[in-house]
């Protein structure tokens, strides 16, 4: 709304009567415009909880393949830049320009943290085949050592019920009973660094890879790359946030835009905290 | 303690930003460590009750939705009413359609 | 009015030729009666209401015709009770075609317990039945004054199996089984068509169903079933080719289709996508038979499903007997 | 979100005295950047009726196609691809943006007595992102065409080797379009809305486009994820609806069609809307029912929500979902029938003027009566086994999108020609127009309900004999309806040239619209209203000079002049 060259009080655009109507505008266009937002992901969601309700074993299975420890870190990553942002709305509502630069930095400075983290992630999955349907071809599998405690260790995954031909004597099928289903019992700890290889030391009974486990990566992907694309966009909006700030937009107290991005940010933040529960904590 | 902006718009004071962000790092470690005990068929409630504790006060305090003009969270809860009707009728059908559904079929991948 | 004109000018149509309404095909199983009687309940009240508000809308029109010297009189701008009965009436209409909708769908979808299972597999432009002996032909011939089943599935694409004389139609989905079921009350012939489209020979994937009189059907499918041996390879090869799909997309006459003609092709050069040449001898085609992908011939795309699994290797034999035999020709 | 082109500041619109939206800026990027909110909706009518151009020429084809049996003037592949660039230009470029983004967007703020729509930046934002998104689709043509249908329906849509993924995007990008005029009106309405106009005292044409916003954007997004879905499962193998990877099907279609028939709301509101308003003026008296009018609306946008499986019954979705799906089916056509029993008793002790505004009411009310009855024998489970999935079905939604929202559009164009344009158009010449295009829309179309109902699968190349004296009588419908478009095309054209400059207010109509200039001035108003009520008619005189109507009392409706303290 401000022309850039104006450093007075906020600008009252010509059709609005008051600058209240005009920032509860603003305000309303864009929690309308969050409430798109939560309905697209929400597709996601939907077939997230589609395909857990219909196949709960194969969440259970894959999702122990995700690092508990880096989702939680990116969790507080993302809260922690929520609370800058946060403070950052107040800084620029209280024309304090040089803290609200400061914390805009801080809050792209976690973002990216954030990416970086989701990358270490991605590459892992990627070097263990552990993507999305078409190039799923997994060379780490689930040990069972011991009551209670799934263990990553490399080499192919057995030929699970899975791979036994689909084309069997077209008779009603029988529901494929829960007796071949691992008991999979939670991790006590996340599975140990992918990485090293596990010591061979007694014997240990394979996890068998249920059916159609790779659909739990494809919605992984989708989910986290739909999310790591907003906080792209999130980023780059940041940096022109700054740019303005740079040159006294924000002087005057039109703290609007800082405001509308903040909700937006925040409800990046508040569906990574879903996505971390349903993808990473499955039990 | 609610200072205002010139156009009377709330500013939220900095000792509720910091108490709400420790809040939500301690719901964090405790939607960590509540996968460590097994509450059976409650797990899965009690992490989404865990989670909607934080995205409320993510949403009241940070979003200030708390003290902003009650149409809006209106418009916000709309958008989860129509999801979960949509989630709630295609889950319903599809777990009623999985009988007929060959189990295991990916004729792509078991080549 | 001009829908009037209209429909005395096509009263022709298509009702004629079986013996149908203007509106319906003649109903020929057992559900059909239900499903017009249903129809033609919302045929009345659709009907009844549409002459009403028309004929309402044109006497207003008339009778309140625009004259500069008389305005509009006054007249309330709501009326509660008029306005909730016209509300009211709707909804217990609606809910009783609600009520005879499902009723009747029940019947539709629920197959009796005895009833006689056919396999049907769709693929891209060809239906193929398989009886319980295990014989598979491109047309469905059942008995009549028997309920019949047909346990579906899909090769590829969703397909959707549609008699409009026994008013059943189901989606074939791949990857899962559709169920339809019907029992048949007059001998005859009826078209069965493919209605979820499904590509370039969607219009085309039409078959017949065939109900035989009571007692014909067991003489046809004993003689149908074993023709390998009764007829000469060059005609069991000839009846392969049309009943498994091979004539949806291969021509006997030279002509390309979505396959290449297999006229004259037994014994000659055949030019292959990779550019190689190869003669077609009898490895050839039964290997195309089997894994069509590896020997695309130049020009044509990649799309032949495999039959492996499919056509037993006697049958495979007289489907090379008959390619044989369409050297010369 | 803020467009950073260098735009003209909205305040130094000092436009000489007497001069209109249309002549007050002149040059190429005046129009193509500019913020007020008439011409943009000027732009979106243009682009609208070109692909109502486009789609209408697409229709011809396919209908010439099916003159016979065999091909006719094209193979299989390019009639699948016809088909399917009928479907999509007419439902995406066409029909969803169609009567909110043109006359919606023009109207809409002069009903509220407002200067513009309260974010004019995001309302040319969505004008440039049509542009981009049919660009994109429209590119699909040169890439070899589509050929999976408008539905797109997986695994033939992940399988075929046409040029899905332009479509998709295309179709993607045009989805956000329509979210951000949703947003923009709903916004428009609940903040810029002048004194004394409450809720209860909107001109119902606003109740028909906010229901309207509402529906595109709660379900917009549902279409954007399904077709991001689906490019992701062409691209990358994602496997959730691609059966051959592990997915599923029929969660495609419950995903496409969440979306789908409240979008078919989207497409009949605002046709509704329109009605409410002509059919008030025309028939010279206050609307019958105006609360349950309003509230039909908003019902039928919530209802619109609970139905999509209706599309579903033989796709292999389960008998439970089937029940509930049809019992809800029944629910949402109660609303549209209780507009339909109101608008006729408006007319009841009017003064009817069967102007052509009104002639395409009349004919919209004949249209859409039979559309929805028809839909009774789709919403029941029964019938609809039968009628799926054949003509029958391509009747019902072309008796109430065309016979619906088309006719409502051409309404409404000529109800609101005179304001946009400053223009009357002939009257004799739009009457024939009417009257070809009901007699070609009802040849057109009936003959395939009775097609359907025999029988007659849709999307069919190739057809069984006994079909063909119905599709004959239908292509030479469709040659009759291409030609009354081309006379309602040719009248119109040629009154912005040479037709009668029109009065402010040529009809006598009492919603704010007509207390200013036809064409407005940019800035619309220069005083504030007190528009307590948008309907009383009886405040209006007929002037025989001016040849429109005039308020007795200007005054009662004015507050003080806008600027004065």
């Amino acid at each position: 709304m401000a022309s850039p060259a104006h450093t007075g009080g906020p600008h009252l655009a010509h059709h609005f009567a008051n600058l209240d109507q005009q920032y509860q505008s603003a305000k309303l266009g864009m929690w309308v415009f969050l409430a798109t937002e939560v309905l697209f992901f929400g597709g996601l969601f939907c077939a997230y909880v589609v395909y857990r309700a219909n196949h709960p074993e194969v969440f259970l299975y894959a999702h122990q393949f995700l690092d508990k420890r880096l989702g939680a870190l990116n969790t507080a990553v993302l809260i922690c830049s929520s609370f800058t942002i946060a403070w950052a709305v107040r800084a620029a509502q209280l024309k304090q320009v040089r803290l609200l630069i400061l914390l805009l930095s801080l809050t792209f400075l976690l973002a990216s943290g954030f990416l970086g983290v989701k990358y270490i992630e991605y590459r892992q999955k990627w070097e263990h085949g552990l993507l999305w349907a078409r190039r799923y071809h997994p060379e780490v599998h689930l040990v069972q050592e011991g009551p209670g405690h799934d263990v990553e260790v490399p080499g192919a995954a057995p030929p699970g019920p899975g791979a036994q031909a689909a084309q069997e004597a077209p008779v009603t099928p029988a529901a494929d009973g829960d007796a071949d289903r691992s008991r999979i019992a939670d991790a006590a700890s996340g599975p140990v660094g992918l990485a090293e290889p596990m010591p061979a030391s007694g014997e240990h009974r394979v996890v068998a890879e249920p059916h159609n486990a790779q659909v739990f990566f494809s919605i992984y992907f989708l989910m986290t790359g739909l999310h790591g694309i907003h906080v792209l966009v999130g980023m780059g909006l940041m940096v022109w946030l700054i740019a303005l700030a740079w040159r006294g937009a924000f002087a005057g107290g039109n703290f609007t835009r800082v405001d509308m991005f903040g909700l937006y940010w925040h409800l990046v933040d508040l569906i990574w905290i879903y996505l971390f529960l349903l993808l990473y904590l499955v039990h | 303690m609610s200072e205002r902006t010139a156009s009377g718009v709330h500013i939220t004071s900095l000792r509720t930003l910091v108490v709400v962000w420790i809040a939500l790092l301690i719901g964090t470690w405790l939607t960590v460590t509540a996968t460590y005990f097994d509450f059976g068929s409650l797990n899965l409630w009690i992490g989404l009750a865990i989670a909607t504790g934080k995205a409320l006060l993510v949403a009241l305090y940070f979003m200030h939705m708390r003290w902003d003009r009650p149409f809006n969270a209106f418009v916000f809860l709309t958008a989860f009413a129509f999801l979960a009707l949509f989630i709630g009728l295609a889950l319903m059908d599809s777990a009623h359609y999985q009988d007929v559904v060959i189990p295991g079929y990916a004729p792509a991948l078991q080549q | 009015m001009t829908t009037l004109a209209l429909t005395s000018l096509l009263a022709a149509g298509p009702a004629g030729a079986d013996g149908g309404s203007f509106w319906l095909p003649a109903a020929r199983s057992t559900t059909a009666g239900e499903v017009d009687s249903l129809f033609y309940l919302i045929l009345g009240i659709s009907l009844f209401f549409f002459v009403l508000i028309v004929a309402v809308m044109l006497a207003f029109v008339l009778r309140y015709r625009h004259r500069r010297e008389r305005p509009a009189e006054p007249s309330r701008d709501h009326n509660l009770p008029l306005e909730l009965t016209w509300t009211l009436i709707p909804v217990v209409l609606v809910a009783v075609i609600f009520f005879y909708g499902f009723r009747d769908y029940l019947d539709i979808t629920t197959p009796p317990r005895n009833s006689y299972q056919v396999q049907v597999e769709a693929q891209q432009w060809s239906w193929s039945f398989t009886y319980p002996n295990g014989y598979t032909d491109s047309v469905l011939h059942v008995p009549v004054a028997r309920p019949v089943e047909l346990v579906m599935t899909s090769r590829d694409v969703i397909h959707s199996l549609y008699i409009p004389a026994f008013r059943i139609k189901r989606d074939v989905v791949p990857g899962r089984y559709a169920k339809v079921w019907f029992e048949a009350t007059e001998p005859g012939e009826y078209d069965l068509f493919c209605a979820e489209y499904c590509g370039t020979n969607h219009s085309n994937m039409i078959t017949k169903v065939v109900v035989h009189p009571t007692g014909e059907f067991e003489t046809w499918l004993g003689k149908a079933s074993n023709f390998l041996e009764q007829m000469t390879p060059v005609d069991a090869g000839r009846k392969i080719f049309q009943v498994r799909g091979c004539q949806q997309c291969h021509s006997v006459d030279g002509t390309a289709k979505v396959g290449p003609s297999l006229r004259g092709v037994f014994g000659h050069q055949v030019r292959l996508a990779d550019g190689s040449t190869v003669t077609a001898d009898e490895n050839y085609i039964r290997q195309s038979i089997l894994e069509p992908a590896s020997e695309v011939v130049a020009g044509f795309d990649p799309v032949m499903p495999t039959f492996q699994g499919r056509l037993s290797d006697q049958e495979i034999t007289a489907l090379i007997a008959y390619l044989k035999s369409l050297d010369g020709n | 979100m803020a467009v950073s082109t260098p735009v003209l500041p909205l305040t130094d619109r000092a436009a000489p005295a007497g001069a209109t939206y249309l002549n007050a800026e002149r040059g190429l990027r005046s129009w193509l950047f500019t913020l007020d909110h008439k011409r943009i909706g000027v732009m979106y009518l243009v682009v609208i009726l070109a692909s109502f151009l486009a789609g209408g020429i697409f229709a011809l084809l396919v209908r010439t196609e099916l003159l016979t049996p065999g091909p006719t003037i094209m193979g299989p592949d390019t009639y699948n691809k016809m088909f399917t660039l009928h479907g999509t230009v007419m439902i995406f470029l066409f029909i969803i943006p169609g009567i909110p983004a043109t006359l919606g967007n023009f109207v809409l703020p002069l009903m509220l007595g407002a200067k513009d729509v309260a974010l004019p930046r995001l309302n040319l934002a969505s004008f440039w992102i049509w542009v981009t998104g049919a660009t994109v689709a429209i590119s699909a043509i040169v890439l070899g065409g589509v050929d999976t249908g408008w539905t797109f329906y997986t695994p033939y849509s992940t399988t075929t080797n046409t040029a899905v993924i332009p479509m998709t995007l295309g179709a993607f990008i045009l989805g956000f379009s329509s979210i951000f005029t949703g947003l923009n009106f709903i916004v428009t309405i609940h903040k810029m809305r002048p004194e004394g106009m409450t809720w209860m005292r909107m001109p119902l044409f606003l109740w028909g486009i906010y229901a309207t916003a509402i529906i595109q954007v709660l379900a917009t997004p549902v279409l954007g994820i399904t077709l991001l879905l689906l490019v992701a499962e062409r691209v990358l193998g994602v496997g959730i609806f691609d059966p051959a990877l592990g997915g599923d099907p029929v969660l495609y279609q419950h995903f496409f069609w969440f979306y789908s028939h409240p979008a078919v709301y989207i497409m009949i509101l605002p046709a509704m809307a329109i009605m409410s308003e002509v059919i008030a003026v025309f028939s010279g008296k206050r609307i019958f029912g105006y609360r349950f009018i309003a509230a039909s609306s908003i019902a039928i946008a919530i209802l619109s929500f609970l139905v999509w499986g209706h599309h579903m019954f033989v796709s292999g979705q389960s008998s439970l979902a089937n029940l509930v799906f049809s019992a809800l089916t029944f629910a949402v056509a109660i609303p549209s029938a209780v507009k339909v029993f109101n608008w006729v008793a408006t007319m009841y002790k009017g003064s009817v003027r069967l102007l052509t505004p009104m002639l395409y009411a009349l004919s919209f009310l004949f249209l859409f009566t039979i559309g929805g009855l028809t839909g009774l024998f789709l919403g029941a489970l029964a019938t609809d086994v039968h009628l799926t999935d054949t003509y029958f079905v391509v009747a019902h939604f072309h008796y109430v999108m065309f016979g619906g929202t088309v006719i409502a559009f051409l309404a409404g164009l000529h109800y609101w020609w005179p304001k946009m344009f400053g223009r009357m158009y002939s009257e004799r010449w739009g009457r024939v127009g009417a009257l070809l295009i009901f007699v070609g829309f009802n040849l057109t179309f009936f003959t395939q309900f009775v097609m359907g109902s025999h029988g007659m699968p849709r999307r069919y190349f190739n057809y069984l004999p006994r079909f063909e004296g119905l599709h004959q009588a239908s292509t030479v419908g469709s040659y009759v309806l291409g030609l009354g478009f081309m006379v309602v095309a040719a009248y119109l054209l040629h009154s912005l040239f040479r037709g009668a400059p029109a009065p402010a207010n040529p009809w006598g109509s009492a919603t704010l619209e007509w207390e200013t200039s036809s064409p407005p001035p940019p800035h619309n108003f220069d005083e504030e209203f007190d528009a307590s009520d948008p309907y009383d008619i009886e405040s209006l005189e007929y002037d025989p000079a001016g040849g429109g109507y005039r308020r007795h009392d200007p005054s009662a409706i004015r507050l003080r002049p806008a600027g004065a303290p």
